[in-house]
């Protein structure tokens, strides 16, 4: 967090320089299955963050001594690909992507039933295509599409969005600009149904006031960004046409299209 | 696993069809798959690309940064290519630094395009022996399903056409298209129980003998050449394939405009 | 073999005592275990600091160099932060690079010092855009009993506030001691059974599901938090787990000066 | 490739720098069985090139997912020593060894009956000494007399050589000032009866008519190298003083002498 | 050896910069039994060096093609943490630090009994806090100590310490400015009841009588050290105290307290 | 592998050779096997040599480039000294970095070259504090059969002896020779069945206690010593080993002229 910036980036109507108002998420497209060779995959907008997700598994599990007997491990590697930020970025892991693919992994691992497939992996490959702050609320909730698409059992598709605070106020969904001189960033992913919280970080400055206020802002907008995860789900399998009957891994002809 | 018996079956059946001039998706020997190609498709690249050869698909990104240019081309600017092949792609494909496979891909991409001369160097020198441009064409293969050569041919030509480079930013006056001088196609054939077939897919590439690879540029000319796997090419094939790949290369350049 | 009989019965007795409102330890649930903290332990760090709580021990050493500042903040000094997990601590810890345990724990830990701006960093620039003071703080895991993620935060910070800058060395005047500006102070809870523990042992992270890591400043401001491990929080317990450690940062904070 | 340089070489009476004539190779010199400790081996030098190839196998595979249980695998591994090149190379592999690498093992596995040794693998090593444009086509036919001395049943042995375009001529077998500034480069590998190739690249600019009259002194000098392959394993035997019963595994007493 | 400086590192008297004779060894200090969780440990420190020692095992060994169906095999790391030293190293095994852990596992190798444990290894990690000329020999007597300490059977307990030459003279137990400007550098490690020499390097430049003199006083040296490290062990089992039955792997009740 | 039931009757035919005062090979217990040096066969090097000692084959050479010199040694040229024991010399080499054995032999002889003083590095300055030559001495093994110290550290001694400092290419003035002082020669015992032999082969490795390194100067100094194998050496045969390394460094010398 950049801390306490002069740089005014909400009006004094509460306008954001993007336009929104302070609890107003950006523009989202959600698709799913825009892969071909991946058992299920997803494409997300979030504002200008491109990001895709695949799914492969459950499948045989390498390296064995990470195969567990009693249940299916859930392994997410989060990228950004090299020219998905303004400096080029080198290809391979960083210290930060290896510490968000643990915490996507881990938030996962929860919702999937990995009891019914022991000793296998399901791998979940998150590529950030256009980076605009929010990457790793945008693959997660990718991440979450993409592992229904591949019609494993879980127990709910999982929304990510992240709160933060920008000229000491309290915004939902940061945006670059606001995210590079904004006060604290708070991204958060749950099952909206029961309140669950599966992954939570924080880093900046929130009194418990602010901190209240963000965590049910983020509440709310998981709800709304649930809803569009699924209806992309009904729109793969054209539930809406009342076609049904639908085989999951066969993917609509047009599908493929706008990806 | 790649020798398992389903893939025994579906080995016969491609030979099989090919005894009989055939192909298992209808395409003759010499018919490339349908290609789209859609540019600018991330903005924080200084060009990019995203194209399908059927349902192969990748992603490729420009960046450029002003840099320092090698001691014995001062002159020039600087092209670098990589290839990577992420596990999203394909259940072959593993997490980790280049291997073989994608250092072959990358290398031979680059050859297209610099012994082609694609791209101008000497005019994206800012100052001899001091400033240059550098250019980073980085490929993301996203979906495989065979002939990656010619998917990040194109999608690597595609994004250098699409390339503005970025003068302003660094301080260096306006803005401009990157230097172009021609386009290097690609085209690649492989051979299968002697028969010679263009744009293999995933599964034609698990029984062919031999691949070959030819660049050529807006005259027809030969600008690079790979042959890969461990069959044989008779000379007659080679010639085949080169004169595929002069043929075509007209047609996919017509393509992408 | 985490998994294995003995861990299973270890588990149901932690999970049965837990249910009675109980610890294996006999310890409170927000009771955090005895504390020690030495400083200047070794004299080649310009601030060093050992910590043990209950029997996980860490050393951590404060090294500063003059190098250059990040081009985005040329008037701040730099902060590295990066933690060892060591095999000589653990049977299960091994050698090599840093694996995705020590880059969270060293991340959060860097976290809770940056964003509290506990140390001054505009202080630490010597020549704007030029010369700045780069710390290292690393942190080396001795003996691992569990919540390493509190032993190296109050290692580091107490590392750092004995840390004198070395500028005589360096031909820059006088030393001085490091600019703080306060004392982050994480505090971790872990979810078992529905129940929240502050200060888990490695036996009560084995059956932990859910854990809070929560630094708050010398305001009881929240400055960092980070959840981990693959089960879930209610918000009721994320409340919990913030009050806990607002309440014991203050008194960590009087216990170390 | 340096592209059009404005540099002579080639003289008005069709003569390279090196005195030789266009269609002219450098002088070759082929011993086979220079090591002791490796199965097979063999040194070349053409020109100013020195190369040294080794064979040791068929052995176990290692690592055991490499095992192919129908036949062998063959992984030749070309490598430039340090010193071998004006500028000191970093000791291990680039990128363009590793290309190399791949291109060589695939035209040996053609040649080698691999099926006769399910399970195992055959590891040739080729380290370049002193290198002069042209070390790939010297690596190979090192390594195909090494396989032969090492008793490795082959379909036959196979020759490797370049062919280029110096000051808009087709010209055989580069040195390094004629690849420096030459034109274009085609290192061909084949078997010189069938005719069939096993290892072609190209880069640079050639038109058809000058790829065919490439091609054409390619083969020609494939030829030539092949009889030199033939006549350094004939050596290494005997079978020139009808001492054919020699065991191959055990070298000539002074066979050792000038590697 | 940073060879003939005109450093004055010995006074007339034969006093030496920190105050001790050229046959005198630094203050030293030994503990066993430091950590928790090792199997074994000890702490020692020499004059300014401080150095933790663990021992895991006899466990399986890792990898498995690594495992001796004979005996277990003694793998020693010796790694100086990054802060151990004036400029800052950075983390990870340097080319120094893998040649001494590979002479003190061969010393360990030798002195215990290997035969009992087959396809096991036994693992000391040697921890250089802060250095001050010296640590390969103050690791390799706190590896010894802690072997002991994990109840490892052994034929001997081991120290270690280097001899060298400082303005000409023989000195035992360089310290740091010594060492930067001093002339040789005799590192040994043996049993001082046989007289077998373990460890044995020596760099600079020694006359047959210079080293004569110094191997003399290595040797009698050692036998000091041995005697602090018996002492250390004594202590921790609280033999001195009669308290023969205490369980080596329960540790005192303040032993933690000055590691 | 190394220890099977071939390897076992070798061994015991050593050790019953050797309580009869024998080896394998018929040499007496101090004397080496036939050494050859050719010196000058890369023409890419400064300085090259190609050594064997009986069937051990090393390739050494010497490359030089202008650097910058350490901080602590501003006025003096940069010894970098490196061993790759590729896999083309034997079947127990592997691929991949430099290895515990490799890094061990690349520090005994450069700890020889340095500390002997043979090349005089105060020559091989060319403007204290910031231009030195750097010498590159790269080994290659590529055929062994035992005692690589020796090998090794008699080609690269031999390199240097014949490396050319290229002066002229740098712009620095005319080549001249590589100044050098002495002539570092060490020489290799083994302890097996409580006999010391000197340059053992590698069956004789194989069945080794202990070995020791020692290398003298032109005076017959001791300049470096390196102990190695887990088995001991008694204080007289560490004698016995430094005497006869003494006496064959004489020898050698006059060999290599």
């Amino acid at each position: 967090m950049g801390g306490n910036s002069d740089m005014k980036l909400i009006d004094e109507n509460g306008i954001r320089i993007d336009g929104r108002k302070v609890d107003e998420l950006r523009p989202i497209k959600i698709e799913a299955g825009v892969l071909k060779s991946a058992d299920g995959s997803a494409y997300v907008e979030i504002g200008k963050n491109k990001v895709l997700a695949a799914v492969y598994g459950p499948r045989e599990c390498h390296p064995r001594h990470m195969q567990n007997p009693a249940k299916a491990i859930v392994q997410c590697k989060y990228n950004m690909i090299s020219f998905s930020v303004s400096d080029r970025k080198r290809p391979g892991p960083d210290r930060r992507s290896v510490e968000i693919s643990k915490l996507i992994s881990e938030a996962m691992e929860y919702v999937v039933f990995t009891e019914n497939y022991p000793r296998t992996s399901i791998d979940v490959y998150i590529e950030v295509l256009q980076a605009n702050a929010g990457t790793r609320c945008a693959g997660l909730t990718a991440a979450a599409v993409a592992l229904a698409d591949a019609g494993i059992p879980m127990k709910d598709i999982v929304p990510a969005v992240a709160v933060g605070k920008v000229n000491d106020q309290v915004v939902l969904d940061l945006n670059k600009e606001e995210d590079n001189y904004g006060q604290a960033d708070l991204p958060i992913a749950m099952i909206p149904r029961t309140g669950e919280v599966l992954l939570m970080q924080m880093d900046g400055h929130l009194t418990q006031a602010e901190f209240d206020k963000a965590l049910e802002m983020g509440v709310k907008a998981c709800h709304e960004i649930y809803e569009l995860q699924k209806d992309a789900l009904r729109r793969r399998y054209a539930i809406v046409n009342g076609e049904t009957e639908e085989e999951p891994k066969e993917p609509a002809e047009d599908v493929n299209e706008e990806a | 696993m790649a020798r398992s018996i389903v893939s025994e079956i579906k080995r016969d059946h491609i030979h099989k069809l090919i005894a009989d001039g055939k192909r298992v998706d209808g395409r003759a020997w010499d018919q490339v798959r349908e290609i789209s190609v859609q540019t600018n498709v991330v903005e924080t690249a200084e060009g990019s690309s995203r194209v399908k050869i059927g349902n192969t698909e990748v992603i490729v990104g420009v960046k450029m940064t002003v840099g320092e240019p090698f001691a014995d081309t001062p002159n020039k600017g600087v092209l670098s290519t990589n290839a990577e092949l992420i596990p999203m792609a394909s259940p072959s494909f593993e997490s980790g630094p280049p291997d073989e496979n994608s250092i072959e891909l990358a290398r031979v991409v680059d050859r297209g395009i610099r012994e082609s001369q694609m791209i101008d160097l000497e005019k994206l020198c800012i100052e001899p022996g001091k400033k240059v441009w550098i250019n980073f064409v980085d490929i993301y293969v996203l979906d495989f399903d065979g002939n990656l050569f010619d998917a990040c041919n194109l999608g690597a030509v595609t994004a250098i056409k699409s390339a503005i480079v970025p003068a302003k930013a660094n301080g260096l006056g306006e803005d401009y298209p990157m230097p172009i001088t021609c386009t290097p196609i690609s085209v690649t054939s492989v051979q299968i129980e002697n028969s010679i077939l263009v744009d293999p897919t995933l599964d034609e590439e698990k029984v062919a003998a031999a691949r070959l690879t030819v660049t050529t540029d807006d005259n027809g000319d030969l600008r690079a050449m790979q042959k890969g796997l461990s069959g044989a090419l008779t000379l007659e094939q080679v010639k085949t394939a080169i004169e595929t790949s002069r043929r075509l290369g007209i047609e996919i350049r017509k393509l992408i405009g």
